[in-house]
């Protein structure tokens, strides 16, 4: 019989993760899998609900994009007493690694540390002051990119972070936190680089810098993370630094795994790492911005 | 007099509100095992006074002595606690809970620390069938008339009072019968050597059940009587300061001649009121007599569009119109003063001026604004023309004494010229300086040409000023009256048949 | 003339206290607060960012005034903004006119005022379900306008709503003054301000009283969703790109407590424009003040919500008759000479 | 039967139709799993719901809620990761906190006389703000009586569980129920919805009455966070946001009036179920994109309050008629 696996997402919250929905689609469609999307409003008791119809409809395999680490462990047993295999996407959980077949997921703190280097590099130990603007507070992103960036700036003491905010990973938040952030730092003359957790923020940020009379690439360094089509087009332009690539076809991989899983109940291995790849203004910008438009973000 | 003899006592009472001193150093002794009339115009300060005795008010000054005791009332749970048991001037109860819900609030019998609703509902039966009342007190108090509501308050202020009941005008949606059943409990109470306040504007139950009488005017104290020795003259120069010119003329009017105007035929609502015919001349007023609960209300919001009319025909002039909401209506011309003032007459926050204005201001329509100006005119000619009492015309009209807020209702109708008013219990707490005046301004109305209906319970007044008078049973018209059948017997009569033929 | 003026500035006198109270606070911790100047032919500091990024609930509070007022609430501007800013960004980039576009866009937000308005005054539905019903459904129509992405536009007409500057101002603060001072005078120039207030206070005296009921009622869901609509454009101009997921994202509450600190009662009744777009702009203040104290972003909540408490206990009833005390002396000698007369 | 269960009956009418339906289409609906998923999936919200109908009855509204269950989850994983405190005390320490916070709003609402609405939205900012402070990260909780408690559930047969959250919800609606309809508090919570000023005239004690109904909201919304923080064995202040929304449409399709003074605990739990059923149907449906399914559940939502009040119309023209 055809499979059906169930895919639990935890929304809709942004572009980049409406394209992890459209990939994920397609990827099933491909593959002949009939995927039972439940979107769960960003609530975690909705998504934990929606594994257990997923049990009680007794589906072949579960997908699961964790809107948190923590919590999982009661109903992942229960995937497993029903022996259907989970896999998680995207982000890990905070779970004993037998409750689940594998994690395809990119190392949120690797991402931090590739945008903090190359924020390193770049800057070659010229004193740089850096803004920073912080995904949703408490959100697993904001906080592992925090810490991940943080490490990278470690033992460069010419790099500083000034001020940090919050952007709710949204462009009007970004744009907002960022005229504010120009107006307490001189009219943006003590800034000397801008790193966003995410893209959206980013562009938000980047009208701001040009809004206050400012070059945002030049005058500003800016680099975030995600690699959403958007920041390519502000790369051309110049506007926009670097860019560490967040895959949204992370369902590629997990069912590619699950095929091998079923076929041969060959455990594949715990955790799938996606490339964290980084883009800079040399990377053809123009050409991965035709490459991705048409991915749903 | 000596203290001993006061069962309630209250010594300068001083009560100011912003703008208003509704209380100047009043003194009141209430006796054990009398009953003790407190008057005055609208807006004298009654309801004020009974406020601070119960501590619904804080009194900004004086002192309250209970069985010689000072006491203070933080508020009427306190009251109660000493045995103060009050009904309150508008119907004071909750109408979402049961009838015995309301009567035992706050002391519901209990079992093992849960409420007993059996036993409950129970007392409440027990308590009400004193009253000749059978209700089925599970039932929302909301689903009863007004009166019932009133009755239902009352029994539970007796029921809470030890020592004291004040009651602040309970006759005035009561017709005779419910009155006389009201006097034969507070003999009782008085009996039992209970105080009792009572509160009206109806000068004969004065004059029936009341030992004493303490006039107020203007928030000052005018005087205690005994009722024996002051003679009605007297008492109604107390109250308004002068006296009156001349009391309700006992002649009814002649009837209209001509064509009617309005004619409403089969008219009628299902489950509201049976189909009825009305017949209305220029010049008239139909005055609508029945029992509570017969029905009266329901015919004059039919007639006015609040509930649509589901049969029947309406014509005026002999073209027929559709009066199919208030709005249609008020585009005929009509007017409707509405009995129950706080939830469908007043609106509480908005200003005197703006409820004066407010009925002619949706007619014209929101694009043609009444200049301030003209607004501020009809307001102050209104308040001359009715007397209203207010610091100013913008003090929101909640703030009004029952009376007053009443006259600026009627104002709100006046201000928009109807050819058609119908007036709801029109004289409903109204002092009897006032209550003289609105009989007049009925017959001035009618003789400029304009046509009336008026429901009252008053009987008397009703002969006053009526040409014509439609019978209420079971809500449905059963009997109508003209020429020199209207006299309050032949009224009387009339209802009374019909609840003979109700029996059988 | 002075008289009305000195009422109006009675009425507004709490508000203007609290915000020059806010404003001073900022500007102690951080003093460059105040600073204006002309850069590029407009307006520039902090104090423009407050009335420029204020701008979305300045408008969805002047419309959220008149619905409270009519004892309503309006839980679905959040989620019209989002769809009307989807709206408008998807007619834009399919190559309609500028004017096509916000011509469009706003009948979108009335149709959807029209919407709650029917729930709240034919259906007789209680309004904060009633809207709760656009509020949960219109961020999917939204998403369901743009799939869930971001959609972006280029057209320069449109970006200058969000971006450009009229006058020295930025076009959002000229936008919302204008559309505010319109309200205003048309709510207070026409009668339909005293039967709105009417209707909140007693809407079956007012029916009684001819006052059309369900027609104001609707009529006050619609102007609250073309305020959603304007605030929709303007929030999508200005980053120049429709986000359906977060366009709005509980913006209804920053609206509702505007309102409040406005000063107009959630029981209906009296209201005022301008103590609403007052209290929009004591909010956003508020939130400016706390991106520039450079707190970290943990402590943004507890600060907002302390300053709000305190805010509201100040305006409270109860501390407005202790403050009441304060005011009596200057009365008190008038009374005791009409008392000797 | 009388008029005032009328909306009740109208939701229970509603919800076993519809469940009907759903079974028709996706006969798993009818498994014991499902049954039990409903049960302890909604326990939290259930139990926030019964606090919000008693402030709701009163005419009230408490947006405190979803954020008080975020800052429980986060106290109790801070001081077990970081104390030796017996999770027990834990318990009794936040309920004690979160009682004395909802005690303290309606200290505020009655005492200063402010809207509801917005003293607790201010209390919503709070709480989120306090579990912000004290800690951003989601904590796992993994004190063995955790494990203790979620092992205690009764199995049905099929493969359903009745588990100790969603026994802990049955119950705290009985006693919501008792509480409502046979002590005198519940009466004076009616009488507060009935008219403030009515009740204190009729000798209602509104103060300690309304301080009482914000404590219980409080209190419940405590309870609502340790269940919640059973049910995933974490703390994170990110938790729960929205719930008070979610708890107040399953109070008002429950058949309460928002006005107050109107209204069944019984209807709540009614309430929580329709809500939990058409997620579950959603789910099992598992075709609709994230838009249709926002669109979804608003026309749902939208179709039941039609419903209700169509089946409440229809029997009192019927009722009129006869
Ligand atoms: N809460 C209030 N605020 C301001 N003024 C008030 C308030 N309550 C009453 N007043 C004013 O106090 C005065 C006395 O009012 P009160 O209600 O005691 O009159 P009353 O004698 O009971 O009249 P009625 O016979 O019409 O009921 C009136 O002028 C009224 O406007
Ligand atoms: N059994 C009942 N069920 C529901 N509503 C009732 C019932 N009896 C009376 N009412 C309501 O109470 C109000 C008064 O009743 P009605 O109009 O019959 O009395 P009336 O003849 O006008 O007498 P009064 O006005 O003196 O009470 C009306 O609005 C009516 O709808
Ligand atoms: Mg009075
Ligand atoms: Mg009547």
């Amino acid at each position: 019989a055809e499979l059906v696996v169930g895919f639990s997402q935890i929304g809709s919250e942004s572009g980049w993760r409406a394209a992890e929905t459209t990939l994920t689609k397609q990827q099933a469609e491909q593959r002949g899998i009939d995927l039972k999307f439940a979107d769960a409003q960003q609530k975690q008791e909705n998504q934990i609900k929606a594994i257990r119809s997923f049990i009680a409809q007794g589906v072949n395999a579960i997908l699961v994009a964790p809107v948190v680490a923590t919590g999982w462990d009661e109903v992942l047993q229960e995937a497993k007493d029903a022996e259907i295999p989970v896999i998680l996407l995207d982000r890990t959980v905070d779970a004993s690694d037998d409750l689940y077949l594998t994690a395809v997921t990119s190392d949120l703190v690797h991402e931090g540390n590739v945008a903090g280097k190359w924020l390193a590099d770049t800057v070659a130990g010229k004193p740089c002051n850096v803004v920073e603007l912080q995904g949703t507070t408490g959100s697993s992103p904001a906080i592992d990119r925090k810490k991940g960036f943080e490490q990278a700036l470690s033992g460069h003491d010419n790099l500083k972070i000034i001020r940090s905010q919050t952007g709710d990973f949204t462009r009007t938040k970004g744009k907002e936190v960022m005229e504010s952030f120009l107006k307490a730092e001189g009219g943006g003359k003590n800034i000397c680089a801008l790193y966003a957790h995410n893209d959206d923020m980013a562009v938000g940020a980047i009208q701001a810098i040009k809004e206050a009379g400012l070059k945002p690439g030049t005058d500003i360094l800016v680099v975030s993370i995600d690699a959403v089509p958007d920041i390519f087009q502000a790369m051309a332009a110049g506007e926009a630094n670097a860019t560490v690539e967040l895959t949204p076809n992370m369902a590629g991989p997990a069912f590619d795994a699950l095929a091998a899983y079923l076929k041969d109940k060959k455990a594949p291995a715990k955790w799938i790492q996606t490339e964290s790849k980084l883009y800079t203004q040399a990377d053809d910008p123009m050409k991965v911005y035709e490459e991705k438009k048409g991915l749903g973000y | 007099m000596q203290a001993s003899d006061n069962i309630l006592s209250a010594v300068r009472i001083d009560k100011g509100f912003p703008g208003t001193k509704a209380l100047d150093k009043v003194d009141f002794h209430l006796q054990r095992g009398e009953v003790h009339a407190l008057l005055g115009e609208n807006g004298a300060g009654k309801s004020t006074l009974i406020k601070c005795l119960t501590g619904a008010y804080r009194r900004d000054g004086g002192s309250i002595l209970l069985d010689g005791v000072e006491v203070d009332p933080r508020d009427t749970f306190d009251a109660q606690r000493l045995g103060i048991g009050t009904v309150y001037q508008e119907v004071n109860l909750l109408p979402n809970l049961s009838v015995a819900e309301n009567l035992f609030l706050g002391r519901q019998p209990r079992r093992f620390g849960m409420v007993d609703n059996r036993a409950m509902n129970r007392k409440a039966r027990e308590l009400l069938s004193e009253y000749e009342l059978e209700l089925d007190v599970t039932r929302a108090l909301a689903s009863y008339s007004v009166a019932i509501q009133q009755v239902v308050a009352i029994a539970r202020a007796v029921d809470l009072s030890g020592k004291v009941l004040i009651l602040d005008e309970p006759t005035a949606s009561l017709d005779a019968h419910e009155v006389a059943m009201l006097f034969r409990i507070v003999r009782r109470l008085k009996a039992r050597g209970l105080g009792i306040i009572f509160i009206t504007h109806f000068l004969e139950q004065v004059y029936e059940i009341s030992d004493r009488i303490t006039v107020l005017r203007n928030g000052r104290l005018v005087g205690t009587r005994s009722t024996a020795d002051l003679d009605r003259r007297d008492l109604i120069a107390m109250m308004i300061g002068r006296e009156l010119a001349a009391e309700i003329n006992a002649a009814h009017a002649t009837a209209a001649e001509g064509e009617p105007r309005y004619r409403f035929r089969n008219y009628g609502r299902r489950g509201r009121i049976a189909p009825f015919d009305l017949d209305v001349r220029a010049g008239e007023v139909v005055g609508i007599a029945g029992l509570l609960g017969s029905g009266r209300t329901e015919t004059a919001e039919v007639l006015f569009g609040a509930h649509r009319a589901d049969s029947g025909t309406a014509e005026i002039d002999g073209r027929r119109v559709e009066l199919s909401s208030p709005r249609a209506a008020i585009r005929q011309k009509f007017g409707f003063c509405p009995e129950d003032r706080k939830t469908a007459g007043i609106v509480g926050d908005l200003s005197v001026r703006e409820n004066i204005v407010l009925a002619l201001q949706a007619r014209r329509g929101w694009t043609r604004p009444i200049s301030r100006a003209e607004q501020n005119r009809l307001a102050d000619l209104y308040i001359q023309a009715l007397d209203i009492r207010t610091a100013d015309r913008e003090k929101p009209i909640k703030l009004l004494s029952g009376g007053n807020q009443q006259k600026a209702i009627l104002a709100r109708w006046l201000a928009t010229e109807p050819e058609f008013l119908i007036l709801d219990e029109p004289t409903r707490g109204i002092d009897v300086g006032a209550h003289a005046e609105i009989v007049r301004l009925i017959e001035s109305l009618r003789e400029k040409g304009m046509s009336l209906i008026v429901i009252s319970s008053e009987i008397e007044e009703l002969v006053a000023y009526s040409t014509r008078i439609v019978v209420l049973r079971d809500r449905a018209h059963v009997a109508e009256l003209g020429g020199e059948r209207i006299t309050a017997d032949q009224i009387v009569e009339a209802i009374a048949a019909a609840n003979e033929r109700r029996v059988s | 003339m002075t008289s009305i003026v000195r009422t109006y500035l009675a009425r507004l006198l709490p508000q203007l206290i609290a915000l020059a109270a806010i404003l001073i606070a900022i500007s102690m911790t951080f003093p460059g607060f105040l600073n204006l100047e002309i850069q590029n032919g407009r307006l520039y500091g902090s104090l423009i960012d407050i009335l420029n990024r204020g701008a979305p609930v300045v408008l969805l509070a002047i419309g959220m005034t008149v619905v409270i007022a009519t004892k309503g609430i309006d839980l679905s501007v959040g989620a019209v903004m989002a769809i009307c800013g989807a709206v408008a960004a998807s007619f834009i980039t399919s190559g309609h006119s500028l004017f096509e576009t916000l011509l469009i866009t706003v009948a979108v937000g009335i149709l959807c005022g029209m919407w709650n308005g029917l729930l709240v005054a034919v259906l007789d539905i209680q309004p904060i379900i009633a809207t709760l019903v656009l509020m949960v459904a219109g961020r999917g129509i939204a998403q369901l306008v743009t799939e869930g992405a971001i959609l972006t536009f280029n057209d320069p007409g449109l970006i200058f709503i969000g971006s450009g500057s009229f006058v020295g101002l930025p076009m959002p603060v000229v936008v919302w003054l204008v559309f505010g001072v319109l309200v205003a005078l048309l709510v207070r120039q026409s009668a339909l301000g005293m039967l709105i207030e009417a209707i909140g206070v007693n809407r079956q005296a007012s029916t009684l009283s001819g006052v059309l009921t369900p027609v104001l009622l609707i009529a006050a869901y619609m102007l609250s969703g073309l305020c959603a609509a304007i605030a929709g454009i303007i929030a999508a101009a200005d980053i120049r790109g429709a986000d359906a997921n977060n366009a709005g994202l509980w913006l209804e509450l920053d609206a509702i407590l505007a309102v409040v600190v406005g000063g107009t009662s959630l029981l209906g009744g009296r209201f005022s424009i301008a103590a609403s777009v007052l209290g929009a702009i004591i909010i956003q203040a508020i939130n400016t003040g706390i991106l520039l104290s450079g707190f970290p972003p943990e402590f943004n909540l507890i600060i907002k919500a302390a300053i709000i408490v305190f805010i509201l206990v100040l305006q409270s009833p109860r501390f407005r008759t202790a403050f009441a005390f304060l005011a009596i002396p200057r009365r008190a000698p008038k009374t005791t000479e009409q008392e000797a007369k | 039967m009388k008029q005032k269960y009328l909306p009740l009956t109208a939701t229970i009418l509603i919800f076993v139709l519809s469940y009907a339906l759903c079974a028709a289409q996706y006969p798993n609906i009818l498994s014991t799993r499902v049954i039990g998923n409903l049960l302890t999936d909604n326990a939290f919200l259930g139990i926030a719901a019964v606090g919000m109908t008693f402030v709701i009855l009163s005419g009230g509204i408490d947006l405190s809620v979803g954020s008080v269950i975020a800052f429980t989850g986060v106290f109790l994983a801070v001081v077990l990761e970081h104390t030796s405190m017996h999770p027990l005390v834990a318990f009794a320490l936040v309920l004690a906190i979160t009682t004395l916070f909802g005690a303290l709003m309606g200290m505020i609402i009655h005492y200063l006389e402010m809207p509801a609405f917005i003293v607790t939205l201010a209390g919503m900012f709070l709480a989120r703000g306090m579990a912000f402070v004290l800690s951003i990260d989601s904590i796992p909780i993994k004190h063995p009586f955790y494990a203790t408690l979620k092992g205690l559930y009764y199995k049905l047969p099929g493969g359903g569980r009745i588990t100790l959250i969603g026994g802990l919800m049955l119950l705290v609606f009985a006693a919501g129920i008792l509480i409502a309809h046979r002590t005198r508090f519940g009466t004076n919570v009616y009488a507060l919805g009935g008219g403030t000023a009515t009740a204190k005239l009729m000798g209602v004690p509104v103060a300690s009455t309304t301080v009482k109904i914000y404590a219980l909201s409080g209190l419940l919304a405590g309870l609502s966070g340790i269940v919640f923080s059973l049910y995933t064995s974490a703390g994170y202040s990110l938790a729960a946001v929205g719930v008070e929304l979610d708890a107040i449409t399953a109070v008002v399709i429950g058949g309460t009036l928002l006005t107050g003074g109107s209204g069944f605990v019984a209807g709540t739990l009614v309430g929580i179920f329709i809500q939990g059923l058409i997620q579950t149907y959603i789910t099992f449906d598992g075709s609709l994109s994230s838009w249709w399914t926002k669109i979804l559940i608003g026309a749902l939502l939208f179709a039941f309050i039609l419903l209700q009040k169509g089946i409440i119309h229809l029997s009192r023209d019927a009722r009129q008629r006869a």
